[in-house]
């Protein structure tokens, strides 16, 4: 087996020196009748590299991948355009196979990238500090509500109409455990986020308010009322990010009010890859509270020889010391996902992003003013980045189902993401990036008409 | 060997992507809420960026690079066939929520991985979309909970050994639970008398490790599991040392009602200095209708589909809810299962048994000069388990740690099973070689002997590293979490 | 500019520190007649990364890549599964992007990976040394020829009629300038090949003998035989050989009396690549001839400390320290495509190549027989390594058009190759690698049923 | 920092390719002449193997690690984009002799690459097929001599300046030329006086290199063309330094006849520790008939041929006859092509300025330290060169260029060319920012110091490398170029 480099000559020597008589006899403390003497049944053998590569590939075939269609989805995972140096770097030996840094000396290159990330995220989102990733955007927005609520002793979560409803399910999910009381709602279909209404439910016992920034039908709340609104009764604003590029135009969520901003970071980097694996951003506007965050921490110190090195840091918190007191379960992070996320936004810097997003938005203009000529068709947003809604009068699933049947992957049909709402059935999320070029607008334009009743 | 931060060698005006629009006059359609001041950020050229990178790189160790023997960790070999395939446009670039017909490649990978999974496990179906072990874990916990509270049973009580990894704990007292430790045995076991004393109707579960963390096989394991079924409660078990008897023992034949399996230990997805890892949890049939969503079920036309919030069924009401907003770490599916298809069942099974054969051979070969606490407890599993018993005064595990560093090899997990004083859980995995292995048991030989003889050099080791030892209590003190402008 | 990392802050700095003031003011050695005062008209200007890999992505999808047909081309460039490994290793940037090892202090990475590789070669061959590779196989063919020309003094060169013919055309271009005489003669379409024909052609003028090994048409010829009969006359053994693989079944040219070795190595890690970069083998057997040789050699020394290094070796013998009395005008060799192939072959290892070698050749045998069934078709060779000629009855090269139109790459008709021969035009050539399935190969026999008039 | 060769670590029974056939019975179509004796080659698993090379690559320094300031050789950047390209299964996987139908993607490579090669050059044609530098050089003159004896013209004397590359003298007497020098003036160039003077009959062509290895412009070299061709013969330009000019000024504005270009060097094709190159030589009309087969044209109906000796028609007859057996360096086209289109013509002329501005800035920012010989001949173009003069006695430019390692830089180009005493030829590229060239200015400065001062440590340097100085002479005396057993 190529991957096993004992021979047999090995294998019988090493058992001399062991004083067995076999491999199977190693296994001695397995009940015999358990033990399976052979291959689990029902498995093929090993297989050559060239015979596993092929049966993958029939398998990828299988799949229609966004590059070979004009492509506009989004909500919550992004396509960009990934440099290609990105991906040759995160594939150094050094980097993809090394383990989590808790041996310092001899991982300086991963924490030293940690620290870069974490100050990159910061400043993305206007905070003070950012943590070393977490799995992905819902599961830190959870964790962002969790500590919302160990920070201000509540347990009330008011959560916008307008949040992921994916990510909303998730808060959902884990207050069922921890006995939090979830405050939802369901979005309300108006040209602007219903920032007053969300306001009117913030009450005394509120713990956190979660707002996304631009919302799950592309329209952009207002954070600072919103934040001001959340302080007055003393709960924290909590503010969920799904597409990073957004922030390379709009203002930072740390400089408007927030107390926590978390994000999904794969828009940079990482690529689509089906759903996984992401990388969990999250970041606080008050270093005090430090010592209330989840996830790995990555600081900087110095060595015995005084040179500047970085180790990861505040580890109490962490389960693997605190134990079930710990501040979250998590024990890892994202770290091959935040490498690609840093080394993303190292290419683009200031400069880069606040270029990217700036594409990214005149197309999605141009696409918004497209598709509105389109008969049967309105544009829901007032205001957006880069994804907006589009209403229909039937609906949006047999819509994008229709445009796929003709090589156009559409967007996201509302029905698919709040199945329990029927009003919201009509409502079409279309996502224009760099990637899109303006005939692939002009095909989902036409082809939209098309699919039309 | 020094790099210096990107803020430092960055500035705003430089940049590695072209665009093909500069901005002048971003439009209105953001209302006013477009970024006012500066962004911070500091930007490279292509050649920078890859330089400082690559540089960086080289401060690191990887299993590219040598011996990784982490205890608990099963560091081996990364395949570069399964990066290959992760790569494939038909599995990189594919959206979470493109239409079914178009994914259905995507869904295949995933079903097929459950059905190795469950084969390998003797298990009823498997939950896909934990991130990570800790999260598997927390999914098959919550699992029980579902389960226990589906049957109106409201137990409070987890039983942990107290060898066991820390996100057990913590992972039921998220959930809700009180834990309580087990003991061991002298063997380096649970002690199946006192759990059977302590088990009763508060008791929900018990979360073993198995091979447990002392590396060896819980012999009483079907025992124990039977125990605990008969008392009403259930069994998780922590699959962190699952690459020690796959293809040996099925899970499921040994009573267990969940385990977590980590893709990034057993199946060879990299670690990537920490992350991102992925737990699909393998379930019996009492917990299996709980399992989170999303899932993938197959159609009676044979197409793949994948089960959430908006198509569920009846059969599908008693999941207890989402863990993760999209389908799991594909990217992870595809190196797994690339892996186990090169593998296949025989070679699974061959990795298994090299790796317990390593690992024997390094207990052997060590335990005339290393305490082996064990040691007499008959063949270890995939570990090899050894305390500091016998060091000169001042010297630590920790210092021999360091050394090794010096010798070239990454250092083994210390100071962990918590059980044994100073512990040194050393893990070769199959990936090392005879040749390799030997040159590991010289190294730790000689660095045995200087720790009892209390070599002065071992204190202050590394000496041939990027680092000396770096100040953990300076960077906790006054956290610098963040690059700011040096003052003045 | 993605890739120039000068910022104008910088350039005008610059300028400043050098006394210039503009960039153009440094060129004004250029006539200000001929000087471009800004982009080459008629050109394109700058793109962005995405816009250019989706240009050169449109261009590769109109070439049917091999994977995507049952493939049986060969003829000199051959096919097999490369292990993902190789390609890695390849990228890593300090091979990558090394320049030539003139430094060995920081560059006992590719100087060892020469000395492995020379070593490797050396075996394969059976030879005593081999260089640190050469442009491609035809290139090494001519050095070898030119070799021989200069250790024997004499101008006569004979070579097989088997030869490749590419490789022959490379040997007269050259042999027109140099002035050697060369005696060629057409391939005779036998079972078996024209060993004695050849040796009658040898006389005591000849400097060397060229024959491939196995030959273009896949015969094996007696290459200890056609030696003596060289040697007797005073004339070298060239033995060229374009499918390494071959040799993991075939006996080494250097244990049947060759005296130069050539060959293509591309088959081992490097790709089909449509043509280049490949990469010239080039091995001698007496080692006393070992200052005649073209190209770089590395040899093993030891440094300052007395630790054992490696060095490029014997470079009196280059174009840069001897200019016009060079051995070649050779100054670059294959180093990155060596790598692979020496990657390859440690991934092999003896085991390895031999069980290569027997797939290729069990595969090749199961093609040969069925194809034979094909009516209108007949098997010429006696015996064959992995490739092999069917003889039909029309011109084989719209035979190979009309397989391709149906999908199918089945191999090279004689006449593309020998277009001056008319009584080889019903000559196909059929290559069978571990690549192709049984499936490809009822597929093509099949086809090529339909195919045939 | 040690890594034992394949042959110390591997043996005959381990291997890192599964195979799906063992050979037991290999089969008699191969007659009598089956390998008899054991092969001898190393095998290694793929984890041992991953490592091997891993390790060894560490011991090499490249452009991805830092600055590579060697004139003449143009290490630039190797956008990782190309590397991109060049794996798209449409390039890496098709063969040289698929029907043309079913390559038309791969001949537009070629011939958009040949598009701008020709227009960036402003010559008539371009041979795609040689395979590196010299390659190209030797299709040069061999059209030369082909253009010549089409003519019925014998000339045999190539002159070449004393400044030339090797390869130039090399090439000329391969093409069976003698080769006399031609002089250069105190300026460092081409003394056209002295050239005029020697032009006659029995001259076939001048050899020039421009800019030249001084790293200057050769102002005459229009009227150095005109001259030659007045006295009837042909100008062959060494084109390995046009990454200076691309962009702002044509050689064949400038009456060159033929020049290779390097990918590797201009167009920035990896290097690889040695190649492969690929060097395409453009031609003027008067050259253009004799280039080699095969080439790409277009037929009428807008597809793309390749042409060979197949399908030549009459207008192909002066073709001088075939250089390699397949098309040329395809793989590095890809890369060129997509490295040029990624510049476009704005980029290529910016990056030769900045290459430009970078050696400038070096050559004024040493000159005071270190000399400069034509200092005062105006500005460099791409290269900064300086020579020896002043260093303290038993001191020489290799001690300072093995200085230059210890401060984590390659060593400049040394003793070249010859015409200098001590040369160091450095070439930044565009590749370099300000801050890495004021880095490299500030170790040359010291460097320069301790070479005048007579500092002993630079005599043993480098001392922080992988390895000491290596003994050259003690590796020629008694060549060891394969390994064996060690005896014993």
């Amino acid at each position: 087996m190529r991957y096993l480099p004992l021979t047999d000559t090995d294998r019988t020597a090493m058992l001399e020196a062991v004083g067995a008589p076999s491999i199977d006899a190693l296994f001695a403390d397995v009940p015999s009748d358990l033990y399976l003497n052979g291959p689990v049944e029902g498995l093929p053998l090993h297989a050559t590299e060239m015979a596993v590569e092929k049966h993958m590939r029939r398998l990828s075939k299988k799949n229609l991948a966004a590059a070979d269609a004009p492509f506009f989805i989004g909500a919550g995972a992004y396509r960009h355009h990934v440099p290609a140096s990105v991906d040759h770097l995160i594939q150094r030996g050094e980097f993809l196979t090394a383990y989590t840094p808790y041996q310092p000396e001899i991982a300086q290159g991963t924490l030293q990238m940690l620290f870069e990330f974490q100050s990159q995220v910061a400043r993305l989102y206007g905070c003070a500090v950012a943590n070393a990733s977490m799995y992905d955007g819902s599961t830190a927005c959870w964790e962002a509500v969790a500590m919302a609520s160990r920070v201000t002793r509540k347990k009330r979560v008011v959560l916008s109409g307008a949040l992921h409803p994916h990510y909303a399910e998730v808060v959902r999910t884990m207050a069922k455990f921890t006995e939090d009381e979830i405050a939802g709602s369901a979005p309300s279909l108006t040209a602007l986020p219903d920032d007053d209404g969300l306001i009117t439910r913030i009450d005394d016992n509120t713990a956190s308010v979660v707002v996304q920034y631009p919302d799950i039908l592309g329209r952009i709340p207002d954070l600072q009322k919103i934040a001001d609104a959340a302080h007055a009764k003393g709960a924290k604003l909590i503010v969920v990010n799904t597409e990073p590029v957004a922030l390379g135009a709009l203002e930072a969520p740390g400089n408007l009010g927030a107390d926590i901003v978390v994000g999904e970071g794969q828009a940079l980097g990482v690529g689509l890859q089906f759903g996984g694996p992401y990388l969990g951003l999250f970041a606080i506007t008050d270093p005090k509270l430090v010592r209330q965050m989840p996830g790995r921490l990555c600081g900087e110190t110095v060595d015995a020889d005084g040179k500047r090195g970085f180790v990861l840091t505040l580890s109490t918190r962490e389960q693997h010391i605190r134990r079930e007191k710990a501040t979250s379960n998590i024990c890892t992070n994202s770290g091959l996902c935040a490498l690609a996320f840093s080394i993303h936004m190292t290419l683009l810097g200031a400069k880069g992003i606040t270029g990217l997003a700036a594409e990214n938005h005149r197309l999605a203009c141009i696409a918004a003013d497209r598709l509105a000529k389109v008969p049967g068709v309105t544009v829901l947003n007032e205001n957006f980045f880069n994804e907006f809604t589009l209403m229909l009068d039937v609906d949006a699933r047999q819509i994008v189902r229709d445009l796929a049947d003709k090589g156009v992957l559409g967007g996201v049909g509302l029905g698919k993401l709040f199945p329990d709402i029927d009003g919201l059935k009509g409502g079409l999320l279309v996502t224009v990036t760099e990637t899109a070029s303006l005939e692939d607008i002009e095909t989902l334009a036409t082809t939209l008409e098309e699919v039309l009743p | 060997l020094e790099e210096a931060l990107i803020f430092e060698i960055g500035d705003a005006d430089t940049y590695g992507v072209d665009l093909p629009y500069t901005p002048t006059d971003l439009p209105g359609r953001m209302g006013k809420f477009t970024r006012k001041g500066e962004i911070g950020l500091p930007g490279l050229s292509e050649p920078q960026t890859v330089r400082h990178y690559t540089r960086l790189s080289r401060q690191n160790y990887g299993i590219d690079l040598g011996f990784f023997p982490l205890g608990s960790c099963t560091m081996k070999h990364n395949p570069r066939l399964n990066e290959k395939v992760a790569r494939m446009p038909g599995f990189l670039d594919v959206h979470p929520m493109q239409p079914i017909d178009t994914v259905q490649g995507a869904l295949g990978v995933i079903d097929e991985l459950a059905h190795w999974l469950i084969t390998l496990t003797g298990m009823q179906s498997v939950a896909m979309s934990p991130k990570a072990g800790a999260h598997g874990e927390l999914c098959g916990i919550l699992c029980i909970r579902a389960a226990l509270e589906a049957r109106g049973d409201a137990r409070k009580v987890v039983l942990v050994p107290e060898s066991a990894h820390g996100t057990n704990p913590a992972t039921a007292a998220f959930a809700g639970y009180s834990t309580e430790d087990i003991p061991a045995n002298k063997d380096g076991r649970v002690d199946l008398d006192a759990l059977k004393a302590r088990l009763g109707p508060d008791v929900a579960a018990v979360m073993i490790t198995n091979p447990n963390t002392c590396g060896l096989f819980e012999r009483d394991m079907k025992a124990i599991s039977d125990a605990v079924h008969e008392a009403g409660g259930l069994v998780y078990c922590d699959g962190a040392n699952f690459n020690a008897i796959m293809g040996r023992v099925r899970p499921g034949d040994l009573g267990i009602d969940a385990m977590h399996i980590n893709l990034h230990k057993t199946f060879s997805t990299p670690h990537g200095g920490g992350g991102p890892g992925s737990g699909p949890v393998v379930l019996s049939e009492a917990l299996a209708p709980f399992a989170p969503l999303p899932f993938v079920e197959k159609a009676k036309d044979g197409s793949l589909r994948l089960i959430e919030e908006e198509n569920m069924e009846e059969h599908h009401a008693s999941t207890f809810g989402r863990m993760t907003a999209f389908n799991g770490q594909m990217g992870m599916f595809t190196r797994a299962l690339t892996y186990i298809l090169s593998h296949g069942a025989d070679g699974l099974r061959q990795a298994a048994g090299d790796a317990v054969l390593n690992a024997n051979y390094i207990l052997r070969q060590l335990e005339d000069v290393l305490h082996a606490p064990f040691g007499a407890s008959g063949p270890c599993m995939h570990e090899a388990l050894f305390g500091d018993a016998g060091f000169a005064e001042g010297f630590s595990t920790l210092d021999l740690a360091k050394g090794l560093i010096d010798e070239g090899f990454h250092p083994m997990t210390m100071y962990f099973p918590l059980v044994v004083h100073g512990a040194m859980l050393i893990e070769p995995t199959e990936t090392e070689s005879k040749a390799g292995i030997d040159q590991f048991i010289m190294a730790m030989r000689s660095l045995a002997q200087r720790a009892k003889d209390g070599d002065e050099a071992l204190l202050t080791a590394p000496h041939h590293a990027p680092r000396a030892r770096l100040d953990e209590a300076h960077a906790a003190r006054k956290p610098r979490l963040a690059w700011s402008e040096p003052e003045g």
